[in-house]
Protein backbone atom coordinates (compact mmCIF):
# COMPACT_ATOMS: atom_id res chain seq x y z
CA UNK A 1 0.00 0.00 0.00
CA UNK A 2 2.71 2.54 0.85
CA UNK A 3 4.61 1.40 -2.59
CA UNK A 4 1.23 3.03 -4.39
CA UNK A 5 1.17 5.90 -2.50
CA UNK A 6 4.82 6.76 -3.22
CA UNK A 7 4.01 5.95 -6.92
CA UNK A 8 1.00 8.23 -6.77
CA UNK A 9 3.18 11.45 -5.05
CA UNK A 10 6.28 10.84 -7.53
CA UNK A 11 3.33 10.89 -10.19
CA UNK A 12 2.03 14.08 -8.85
CA UNK A 13 5.76 15.44 -8.63
CA UNK A 14 6.21 15.12 -12.23
CA UNK A 15 2.73 16.16 -13.22
CA UNK A 16 3.24 19.64 -11.23
CA UNK A 17 6.54 19.70 -12.96
CA UNK A 18 5.40 19.47 -16.66
CA UNK A 19 2.79 22.10 -15.47
CA UNK A 20 6.02 24.61 -14.08
CA UNK A 21 7.23 24.43 -17.42
CA UNK A 22 4.09 24.16 -19.61
CA UNK A 23 1.33 26.42 -17.76
CA UNK A 24 0.83 29.97 -19.08
CA UNK A 25 0.23 31.85 -16.15
CA UNK A 26 3.50 32.63 -13.88
CA UNK A 27 1.81 32.57 -11.12
CA UNK A 28 0.52 29.08 -11.49
CA UNK A 29 3.71 27.85 -12.96
CA UNK A 30 5.52 29.26 -9.22
CA UNK A 31 2.33 27.91 -7.18
CA UNK A 32 3.08 24.33 -9.40
CA UNK A 33 7.05 24.63 -8.58
CA UNK A 34 6.11 24.54 -4.38
CA UNK A 35 3.69 22.12 -5.04
CA UNK A 36 6.41 19.78 -6.48
CA UNK A 37 8.19 20.58 -3.20
CA UNK A 38 5.50 19.94 -0.88
CA UNK A 39 5.27 16.39 -2.61
CA UNK A 40 9.03 15.80 -2.14
CA UNK A 41 8.38 16.20 1.39
CA UNK A 42 5.88 13.48 2.04
CA UNK A 43 8.48 11.53 0.17
CA UNK A 44 11.07 12.46 2.20
CA UNK A 45 8.68 11.56 5.44
CA UNK A 46 7.74 7.91 3.73
CA UNK A 47 11.54 7.35 3.39
CA UNK A 48 11.90 8.41 7.49
CA UNK A 49 13.74 11.74 6.96
CA UNK A 50 11.76 14.00 9.16
CA UNK A 51 14.44 16.28 9.44
CA UNK A 52 14.61 17.37 5.64
CA UNK A 53 10.64 17.36 5.17
CA UNK A 54 10.56 19.74 7.78
CA UNK A 55 13.35 22.43 5.49
CA UNK A 56 11.93 21.18 2.49
CA UNK A 57 8.13 22.22 3.70
CA UNK A 58 9.25 25.79 5.46
CA UNK A 59 11.89 27.11 3.18
CA UNK A 60 11.67 25.10 -0.16
CA UNK A 61 7.45 25.31 -0.70
CA UNK A 62 6.79 27.92 1.78
CA UNK A 63 9.55 31.03 1.49
CA UNK A 64 10.83 29.93 -1.93
CA UNK A 65 7.04 30.57 -3.51
CA UNK A 66 7.03 34.02 -1.89
CA UNK A 67 10.28 35.13 -2.85
CA UNK A 68 9.57 34.24 -6.42
CA UNK A 69 6.40 36.16 -6.49
CA UNK A 70 7.83 39.01 -4.33
CA UNK A 71 10.16 39.45 -7.43
CA UNK A 72 7.41 38.69 -9.90
CA UNK A 73 5.79 41.70 -8.45
CA UNK A 74 8.64 43.78 -8.79
CA UNK A 75 8.89 43.37 -12.57
CA UNK A 76 5.72 43.73 -13.71
CA UNK A 77 5.67 44.97 -17.09
CA UNK A 78 5.20 48.49 -17.49
CA UNK A 79 3.11 50.06 -20.11
CA UNK A 80 5.56 50.02 -23.19
CA UNK A 81 7.36 46.71 -22.21
CA UNK A 82 7.49 43.68 -24.10
CA UNK A 83 5.03 41.42 -22.54
CA UNK A 84 6.63 38.55 -20.51
CA UNK A 85 4.55 35.18 -20.64
CA UNK B 1 14.63 24.29 -34.83
CA UNK B 2 18.44 23.23 -35.06
CA UNK B 3 18.86 25.10 -31.86
CA UNK B 4 15.43 22.39 -30.70
CA UNK B 5 17.45 19.93 -32.02
CA UNK B 6 20.80 19.89 -30.50
CA UNK B 7 18.65 20.51 -26.76
CA UNK B 8 16.86 17.45 -27.37
CA UNK B 9 20.04 15.19 -27.61
CA UNK B 10 21.37 16.99 -24.95
CA UNK B 11 19.22 15.87 -22.21
CA UNK B 12 19.02 12.17 -24.23
CA UNK B 13 22.92 11.83 -23.23
CA UNK B 14 22.05 12.77 -19.74
CA UNK B 15 18.92 10.47 -20.06
CA UNK B 16 21.35 7.66 -20.96
CA UNK B 17 23.92 8.99 -18.22
CA UNK B 18 21.03 8.77 -15.60
CA UNK B 19 19.50 5.45 -16.71
CA UNK B 20 23.11 3.84 -16.30
CA UNK B 21 22.88 4.91 -12.69
CA UNK B 22 19.45 4.15 -11.88
CA UNK B 23 19.55 0.40 -13.04
CA UNK B 24 22.43 -0.32 -11.58
CA UNK B 25 20.99 0.79 -8.30
CA UNK B 26 19.79 -1.31 -5.49
CA UNK B 27 18.22 0.04 -2.19
CA UNK B 28 20.64 -0.32 0.70
CA UNK B 29 20.40 -2.83 3.22
CA UNK B 30 22.78 -2.37 5.84
CA UNK B 31 24.58 0.41 7.21
CA UNK B 32 28.16 0.66 6.34
CA UNK B 33 31.24 2.74 7.45
CA UNK B 34 31.57 5.92 8.83
CA UNK B 35 27.14 5.82 9.43
CA UNK B 36 27.60 2.77 10.97
CA UNK B 37 29.83 4.46 13.83
CA UNK B 38 27.22 7.28 14.04
CA UNK B 39 24.19 5.40 14.62
CA UNK B 40 26.12 3.23 17.61
CA UNK B 41 28.23 5.39 18.47
CA UNK B 42 27.08 8.88 18.27
CA UNK B 43 24.55 9.04 21.05
CA UNK B 44 26.77 8.25 23.95
CA UNK B 45 29.25 10.09 22.84
CA UNK B 46 27.84 13.31 22.22
CA UNK B 47 24.09 13.09 24.07
CA UNK B 48 22.02 14.24 21.70
CA UNK B 49 18.74 11.80 20.82
CA UNK B 50 18.65 13.48 17.26
CA UNK B 51 21.74 11.77 15.46
CA UNK B 52 21.23 14.48 12.44
CA UNK B 53 21.76 17.00 14.38
CA UNK B 54 25.04 15.91 16.07
CA UNK B 55 26.35 15.34 12.92
CA UNK B 56 24.84 18.93 11.74
CA UNK B 57 26.38 20.55 14.55
CA UNK B 58 29.51 18.92 15.94
CA UNK B 59 31.08 15.91 13.62
CA UNK B 60 30.31 18.00 10.98
CA UNK B 61 30.38 21.44 12.35
CA UNK B 62 32.98 23.48 10.16
CA UNK B 63 30.54 22.97 7.63
CA UNK B 64 28.14 24.38 8.92
CA UNK B 65 29.65 27.61 10.20
CA UNK B 66 30.79 27.64 6.04
CA UNK B 67 27.14 26.99 5.13
CA UNK B 68 25.71 29.81 7.35
CA UNK B 69 28.63 31.79 6.20
CA UNK B 70 27.71 31.17 2.37
CA UNK B 71 24.10 32.10 3.78
CA UNK B 72 25.40 35.51 5.26
CA UNK B 73 26.96 36.29 1.94
CA UNK B 74 23.97 35.57 -0.70
CA UNK B 75 21.46 37.34 1.86
CA UNK B 76 24.55 40.44 1.73
CA UNK B 77 24.11 40.06 -2.03
CA UNK B 78 20.95 40.08 -2.66
CA UNK B 79 20.51 42.80 -0.78
CA UNK B 80 23.25 44.72 -2.34
CA UNK B 81 21.48 44.31 -5.92
CA UNK B 82 18.83 45.26 -4.46
CA UNK B 83 19.37 48.71 -3.13
CA UNK B 84 17.46 52.23 -4.30
CA UNK B 85 18.61 55.03 -5.43
CA UNK B 86 19.13 57.96 -3.08
CA UNK B 87 16.67 60.04 -5.03
CA UNK B 88 14.20 57.31 -5.42
CA UNK B 89 13.56 57.17 -1.78
CA UNK B 90 9.88 57.61 -2.03
CA UNK B 91 7.91 55.56 0.47
CA UNK B 92 5.39 53.87 -2.57
CA UNK B 93 2.06 53.35 -0.27
CA UNK B 94 -0.06 50.29 -0.76
CA UNK B 95 -3.49 48.88 0.05
CA UNK B 96 -4.21 47.36 3.70
CA UNK B 97 -5.25 43.91 4.38
CA UNK B 98 -8.63 43.43 5.27
CA UNK B 99 -9.36 43.07 9.10
CA UNK B 100 -9.67 39.31 9.02
CA UNK B 101 -6.28 39.17 7.53
CA UNK B 102 -5.02 41.68 10.48
CA UNK B 103 -7.12 39.77 13.55
CA UNK B 104 -5.64 36.94 12.06
CA UNK B 105 -2.17 37.96 12.52
CA UNK B 106 -2.41 39.64 16.14
CA UNK B 107 -3.81 36.15 16.83
CA UNK B 108 -1.05 34.43 14.95
CA UNK B 109 1.99 35.96 15.03
CA UNK B 110 2.93 35.16 18.33
CA UNK B 111 1.91 31.50 18.03
CA UNK B 112 4.03 31.08 15.03
CA UNK B 113 7.12 32.87 16.66
CA UNK B 114 7.00 30.50 19.72
CA UNK B 115 6.84 27.40 17.53
CA UNK B 116 10.03 28.26 15.81
CA UNK B 117 11.48 28.95 18.83
CA UNK B 118 10.21 25.53 20.40
CA UNK B 119 11.48 23.81 17.00
CA UNK B 120 15.15 25.30 17.53
CA UNK B 121 15.11 25.07 21.62
CA UNK B 122 14.23 20.97 20.79
CA UNK B 123 16.72 20.45 17.77
CA UNK B 124 18.52 18.01 19.76
CA UNK B 125 15.48 15.76 20.87
CA UNK B 126 12.75 15.72 18.37
CA UNK B 127 13.33 16.67 14.18
CA UNK B 128 13.65 19.92 13.65
CA UNK B 129 16.74 22.24 14.51
CA UNK B 130 18.28 26.03 13.69
CA UNK B 131 17.57 26.03 10.03
CA UNK B 132 13.71 25.26 10.44
CA UNK B 133 13.15 27.26 13.70
CA UNK B 134 14.64 29.80 11.74
CA UNK B 135 13.06 29.89 8.64
CA UNK B 136 9.63 29.34 10.71
CA UNK B 137 10.62 32.11 12.27
CA UNK B 138 11.16 34.30 9.13
CA UNK B 139 7.65 33.36 7.92
CA UNK B 140 6.46 34.70 11.00
CA UNK B 141 7.83 38.02 9.92
CA UNK B 142 6.92 37.32 6.41
CA UNK B 143 3.21 36.92 7.74
CA UNK B 144 3.19 40.33 9.16
CA UNK B 145 4.70 41.96 6.14
CA UNK B 146 1.75 40.53 3.96
CA UNK B 147 -0.70 42.00 6.62
CA UNK B 148 0.80 45.19 7.34
CA UNK B 149 2.74 46.03 3.68
CA UNK B 150 3.10 49.88 5.23
CA UNK B 151 4.73 48.80 8.39
CA UNK B 152 8.69 47.79 8.68
CA UNK B 153 10.62 46.07 10.66
CA UNK B 154 13.46 47.73 12.32
CA UNK B 155 16.38 46.81 9.90
CA UNK B 156 19.39 47.64 12.26
CA UNK B 157 17.47 45.41 15.07
CA UNK B 158 17.68 42.65 12.66
CA UNK B 159 21.52 43.07 11.86
CA UNK B 160 22.22 43.74 15.23
CA UNK B 161 20.76 40.10 16.17
CA UNK B 162 22.36 38.65 13.08
CA UNK B 163 25.78 39.66 13.82
CA UNK B 164 25.86 38.89 17.39
CA UNK B 165 24.39 35.35 16.82
CA UNK B 166 27.08 35.05 14.57
CA UNK B 167 29.94 36.17 16.70
CA UNK B 168 28.76 33.99 19.67
CA UNK B 169 28.57 30.92 17.43
CA UNK B 170 32.57 30.94 17.02
CA UNK B 171 33.27 32.17 20.21
CA UNK B 172 31.46 29.07 21.31
CA UNK B 173 33.63 26.87 18.47
CA UNK B 174 36.80 28.74 19.84
CA UNK B 175 35.95 27.53 23.51
CA UNK B 176 35.81 24.18 22.39
CA UNK B 177 39.44 24.45 21.11
CA UNK B 178 40.51 25.41 25.04
CA UNK B 179 38.80 23.41 27.08
CA UNK B 180 37.35 19.96 25.21
CA UNK B 181 38.73 17.67 22.14
CA UNK B 182 38.58 20.70 19.28
CA UNK B 183 36.77 23.15 17.37
CA UNK B 184 32.98 23.28 17.79
CA UNK B 185 33.63 20.08 20.21
CA UNK B 186 30.14 19.95 22.24
CA UNK B 187 31.65 18.47 25.36
CA UNK B 188 32.53 21.91 26.86
CA UNK B 189 29.50 21.54 29.42
CA UNK B 190 28.16 18.02 30.70
CA UNK B 191 26.65 15.67 28.88
CA UNK B 192 23.19 15.40 31.33
CA UNK B 193 20.67 13.34 31.48
CA UNK B 194 20.05 11.72 28.07
CA UNK B 195 16.60 12.75 26.26
CA UNK B 196 16.37 15.70 28.59
CA UNK B 197 16.10 19.23 27.26
CA UNK B 198 19.25 20.07 29.36
CA UNK B 199 21.39 17.79 27.69
CA UNK B 200 24.16 17.29 25.03
CA UNK B 201 26.55 20.27 26.10
CA UNK B 202 26.41 22.77 23.65
CA UNK B 203 24.58 21.67 20.51
CA UNK B 204 21.14 23.53 22.19
CA UNK B 205 23.07 26.77 22.40
CA UNK B 206 24.45 26.44 19.08
CA UNK B 207 21.35 25.67 17.67
CA UNK B 208 19.78 28.27 19.28
CA UNK B 209 22.22 30.65 17.79
CA UNK B 210 21.99 29.18 14.00
CA UNK B 211 18.32 29.31 14.75
CA UNK B 212 18.36 33.52 15.54
CA UNK B 213 20.95 34.21 12.74
CA UNK B 214 18.90 31.93 10.11
CA UNK B 215 15.94 33.43 11.12
CA UNK B 216 16.70 37.43 10.85
CA UNK B 217 19.08 36.49 7.98
CA UNK B 218 15.76 35.37 5.93
CA UNK B 219 14.02 38.00 7.48
CA UNK B 220 16.18 40.59 6.04
CA UNK B 221 16.67 38.94 2.71
CA UNK B 222 12.43 39.80 2.53
CA UNK B 223 12.36 42.66 3.64
CA UNK B 224 14.52 43.84 0.75
CA UNK B 225 12.61 41.73 -1.48
CA UNK B 226 9.54 43.88 -0.43
CA UNK B 227 10.42 47.48 -0.30
CA UNK C 1 -4.41 -7.03 -0.99
CA UNK C 2 -1.58 -7.90 -3.35
CA UNK C 3 1.33 -6.04 -2.48
CA UNK C 4 3.96 -5.89 -5.45
CA UNK C 5 7.30 -5.51 -4.54
CA UNK C 6 9.08 -2.29 -6.13
CA UNK C 7 11.13 -0.75 -3.51
CA UNK C 8 10.57 2.83 -2.46
CA UNK C 9 14.41 4.14 -2.50
CA UNK C 10 14.19 3.45 -6.36
CA UNK C 11 10.49 4.44 -6.99
CA UNK C 12 12.66 7.81 -5.36
CA UNK C 13 15.39 7.69 -6.92
CA UNK C 14 13.71 7.31 -10.80
CA UNK C 15 12.12 10.60 -9.97
CA UNK C 16 14.59 12.92 -9.11
CA UNK C 17 16.33 11.56 -11.89
CA UNK C 18 13.00 12.48 -14.08
CA UNK C 19 12.81 15.80 -11.92
CA UNK C 20 16.39 17.03 -12.95
CA UNK C 21 15.54 15.98 -16.40
CA UNK C 22 12.60 18.19 -16.79
CA UNK C 23 13.95 20.65 -14.62
CA UNK C 24 17.07 21.18 -17.22
CA UNK C 25 14.21 21.26 -19.98
CA UNK C 26 12.24 24.74 -18.71
CA UNK C 27 15.89 25.80 -18.35
CA UNK C 28 17.09 24.60 -22.04
CA UNK C 29 13.37 25.94 -23.74
CA UNK C 30 12.70 28.95 -21.67
CA UNK C 31 13.33 32.57 -22.79
CA UNK C 32 11.68 34.37 -19.61
CA UNK C 33 14.49 34.47 -16.85
CA UNK C 34 11.90 33.87 -13.83
CA UNK C 35 10.99 30.86 -15.89
CA UNK C 36 14.37 29.38 -15.90
CA UNK C 37 14.72 29.89 -12.36
CA UNK C 38 11.81 28.13 -11.85
CA UNK C 39 13.09 25.29 -13.94
CA UNK C 40 16.42 25.64 -11.62
CA UNK C 41 14.60 25.35 -8.56
CA UNK C 42 13.11 22.25 -9.73
CA UNK C 43 16.48 20.81 -10.45
CA UNK C 44 17.41 21.30 -7.08
CA UNK C 45 14.20 19.80 -6.05
CA UNK C 46 15.12 16.44 -8.05
CA UNK C 47 18.95 16.46 -6.55
CA UNK C 48 17.61 16.53 -3.12
CA UNK C 49 15.63 13.59 -3.32
CA UNK C 50 18.14 11.57 -5.03
CA UNK C 51 20.47 12.22 -1.98
CA UNK C 52 17.25 11.74 0.70
CA UNK C 53 16.89 8.24 -1.80
CA UNK C 54 20.40 7.31 -1.43
CA UNK C 55 20.62 6.84 2.22
CA UNK C 56 17.17 5.15 2.69
CA UNK C 57 17.61 1.70 4.76
CA UNK C 58 14.69 -0.81 3.84
CA UNK C 59 12.83 -0.42 6.54
CA UNK C 60 14.40 2.15 8.44
CA UNK C 61 13.66 4.43 11.03
CA UNK C 62 14.07 8.07 11.53
CA UNK C 63 17.25 8.60 13.49
CA UNK C 64 16.17 9.72 16.29
CA UNK C 65 16.12 7.99 19.75
CA UNK C 66 12.80 7.88 21.72
CA UNK C 67 10.98 5.00 23.40
CA UNK C 68 9.44 4.35 19.94
CA UNK C 69 12.78 2.42 18.89
CA UNK C 70 13.57 -0.94 20.33
CA UNK C 71 15.97 -2.24 17.82
CA UNK C 72 14.71 -0.92 14.89
CA UNK C 73 17.26 -0.25 11.90
CA UNK C 74 17.94 3.20 11.57
CA UNK C 75 18.80 4.82 8.11
CA UNK C 76 21.74 7.19 7.51
CA UNK C 77 21.80 10.23 8.75
CA UNK C 78 24.74 11.97 6.86
CA UNK C 79 23.09 12.27 3.63
CA UNK C 80 19.35 14.26 5.72
CA UNK C 81 22.41 16.22 7.02
CA UNK C 82 23.85 17.00 3.74
CA UNK C 83 20.33 17.67 2.11
CA UNK C 84 19.47 20.06 4.98
CA UNK C 85 22.33 22.47 4.57
CA UNK C 86 21.82 22.13 0.49
CA UNK C 87 18.19 23.39 0.63
CA UNK C 88 19.17 26.66 2.87
CA UNK C 89 22.28 27.27 -0.03
CA UNK C 90 19.48 26.70 -2.67
CA UNK C 91 16.82 29.24 -1.10
CA UNK C 92 20.12 31.68 -0.94
CA UNK C 93 21.05 31.08 -4.71
CA UNK C 94 17.92 31.15 -5.42
CA UNK C 95 17.10 34.72 -4.07
CA UNK C 96 20.14 36.12 -5.83
CA UNK C 97 19.24 34.79 -8.95
CA UNK C 98 15.94 36.71 -8.62
CA UNK C 99 17.81 39.70 -7.52
CA UNK C 100 20.02 39.56 -10.81
CA UNK C 101 16.43 39.40 -12.45
CA UNK C 102 14.90 42.18 -10.95
CA UNK C 103 18.35 43.94 -11.89
CA UNK C 104 18.46 43.10 -15.31
CA UNK C 105 14.45 44.45 -15.64
CA UNK C 106 14.95 47.76 -14.21
CA UNK C 107 17.92 47.89 -16.83
CA UNK C 108 16.13 46.80 -19.48
CA UNK C 109 12.82 47.29 -19.35
CA UNK C 110 11.90 43.16 -20.42
CA UNK C 111 13.00 40.09 -18.91
CA UNK C 112 13.56 38.03 -22.34
CA UNK C 113 17.28 36.58 -22.13
CA UNK C 114 17.55 37.97 -25.86
CA UNK C 115 17.44 41.42 -25.02
CA UNK C 116 20.81 40.63 -23.28
CA UNK C 117 22.72 39.97 -26.04
CA UNK C 118 25.96 42.16 -25.32
CA UNK C 119 26.88 39.65 -22.44
CA UNK C 120 27.30 36.61 -25.05
CA UNK C 121 30.77 36.35 -26.23
CA UNK D 1 -10.06 -4.63 11.96
CA UNK D 2 -7.23 -2.04 12.76
CA UNK D 3 -5.51 -2.45 9.74
CA UNK D 4 -8.79 -2.59 7.19
CA UNK D 5 -9.37 0.96 8.59
CA UNK D 6 -5.49 1.95 7.63
CA UNK D 7 -6.54 0.53 4.17
CA UNK D 8 -9.37 2.48 3.74
CA UNK D 9 -7.85 5.77 4.87
CA UNK D 10 -4.90 5.08 2.61
CA UNK D 11 -7.07 4.86 -0.26
CA UNK D 12 -9.30 7.70 0.75
CA UNK D 13 -6.63 9.80 0.54
CA UNK D 14 -5.02 8.53 -2.57
CA UNK D 15 -8.39 9.56 -4.20
CA UNK D 16 -8.49 13.05 -2.74
CA UNK D 17 -4.98 13.40 -3.64
CA UNK D 18 -5.62 12.43 -7.31
CA UNK D 19 -9.01 14.50 -7.56
CA UNK D 20 -6.87 17.33 -6.48
CA UNK D 21 -4.25 17.07 -9.22
CA UNK D 22 -7.32 16.95 -11.77
CA UNK D 23 -8.22 20.28 -10.75
CA UNK D 24 -4.31 21.10 -11.05
CA UNK D 25 -4.68 20.33 -14.42
CA UNK D 26 -8.03 21.52 -15.43
CA UNK D 27 -8.50 24.25 -13.67
CA UNK D 28 -9.28 26.73 -16.03
CA UNK D 29 -8.31 30.06 -14.39
CA UNK D 30 -5.01 30.79 -12.16
CA UNK D 31 -7.72 30.50 -8.76
CA UNK D 32 -8.84 27.09 -9.24
CA UNK D 33 -5.29 26.15 -9.33
CA UNK D 34 -4.12 27.82 -6.38
CA UNK D 35 -6.90 26.43 -4.52
CA UNK D 36 -6.52 22.67 -5.78
CA UNK D 37 -2.91 23.16 -4.36
CA UNK D 38 -4.54 24.76 -0.95
CA UNK D 39 -6.70 21.11 -1.08
CA UNK D 40 -3.67 19.16 -1.77
CA UNK D 41 -1.45 20.95 1.64
CA UNK D 42 -4.29 20.32 3.12
CA UNK D 43 -4.36 16.16 2.31
CA UNK D 44 -0.32 16.28 2.99
CA UNK D 45 -1.25 17.14 6.72
CA UNK D 46 -3.89 14.44 6.86
CA UNK D 47 -1.44 11.68 5.38
CA UNK D 48 1.72 12.58 6.98
CA UNK D 49 -0.35 12.02 10.32
CA UNK D 50 -1.56 9.06 8.84
CA UNK D 51 2.46 7.46 8.04
CA UNK D 52 3.34 8.71 11.43
CA UNK D 53 1.09 5.93 12.87
CA UNK D 54 1.85 3.12 10.83
CA UNK D 55 5.59 3.49 10.94
CA UNK D 56 4.25 3.80 14.90
CA UNK D 57 6.96 7.46 15.07
CA UNK D 58 4.57 10.28 16.73
CA UNK D 59 7.61 12.49 16.11
CA UNK D 60 6.64 12.83 12.56
CA UNK D 61 3.67 14.71 13.71
CA UNK D 62 6.05 17.82 14.40
CA UNK D 63 6.18 18.33 10.58
CA UNK D 64 2.45 18.15 9.92
CA UNK D 65 2.58 21.14 12.62
CA UNK D 66 4.74 22.64 9.94
CA UNK D 67 2.36 22.26 7.21
CA UNK D 68 -0.54 23.56 9.19
CA UNK D 69 0.94 26.72 10.40
CA UNK D 70 2.86 27.80 7.67
CA UNK D 71 0.47 26.45 4.55
CA UNK D 72 -1.73 29.50 4.42
CA UNK D 73 1.05 32.00 3.53
CA UNK D 74 1.49 31.01 0.09
CA UNK D 75 -1.56 31.29 -0.36
CA UNK D 76 -2.11 34.73 0.90
CA UNK D 77 0.90 35.51 -0.71
CA UNK D 78 -0.79 34.80 -4.03
CA UNK D 79 -3.92 36.38 -3.25
CA UNK D 80 -2.28 39.66 -2.30
CA UNK D 81 -0.52 39.56 -5.29
CA UNK D 82 -3.57 38.83 -7.67
CA UNK D 83 -5.08 41.87 -6.24
CA UNK D 84 -2.17 43.76 -7.31
CA UNK D 85 -0.86 44.74 -3.95
CA UNK D 86 2.75 42.64 -2.62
Amino acid sequence: MLTFLTLLLCIGILISALLATYLRSMVAAIVSAGLAGLFASVTYVILAAPDVAMTEAAIGSGITTVVFLFALSKTRSKPGSKAND
Amino acid sequence: MLKRLFMLIALVLIAILFFDVASNFTERSELSGISQYYVEQGAEELGAANLVTSVVVTYRGLDTLGEVTVLFISAAGASLLLRRRRNTNKKLVVEESSEIVQTTLSIMFPIIMLFGVYIFINGHLTPGGGFQGGAVVASALLFFMLARPNDSISHKLLMKIESLSGFTYVVLGVLGVILAGGFLDNRVLGLGEFGSLFSAGLIPLIYILVGLKVGSELGSLLQKFRE
Amino acid sequence: MFEFNLPLANIVLVTGFLLILSGLWAMFIHKNIIRMIIGFSLMDTGIHMIMVALGYITGGTAPIFDDAVDGMQMVDPVPSALVLTAIVIGLGVTAVMLSYAVKIHQAKNSLSIDDCAEQKW
Amino acid sequence: MADTILNLAMFIIMVAISLGIYRLVKGPSVVDRVIAVDLLTLISIALIALIAHISSRFIYIDVALVYGLLSFLSVLAVARYLERGL
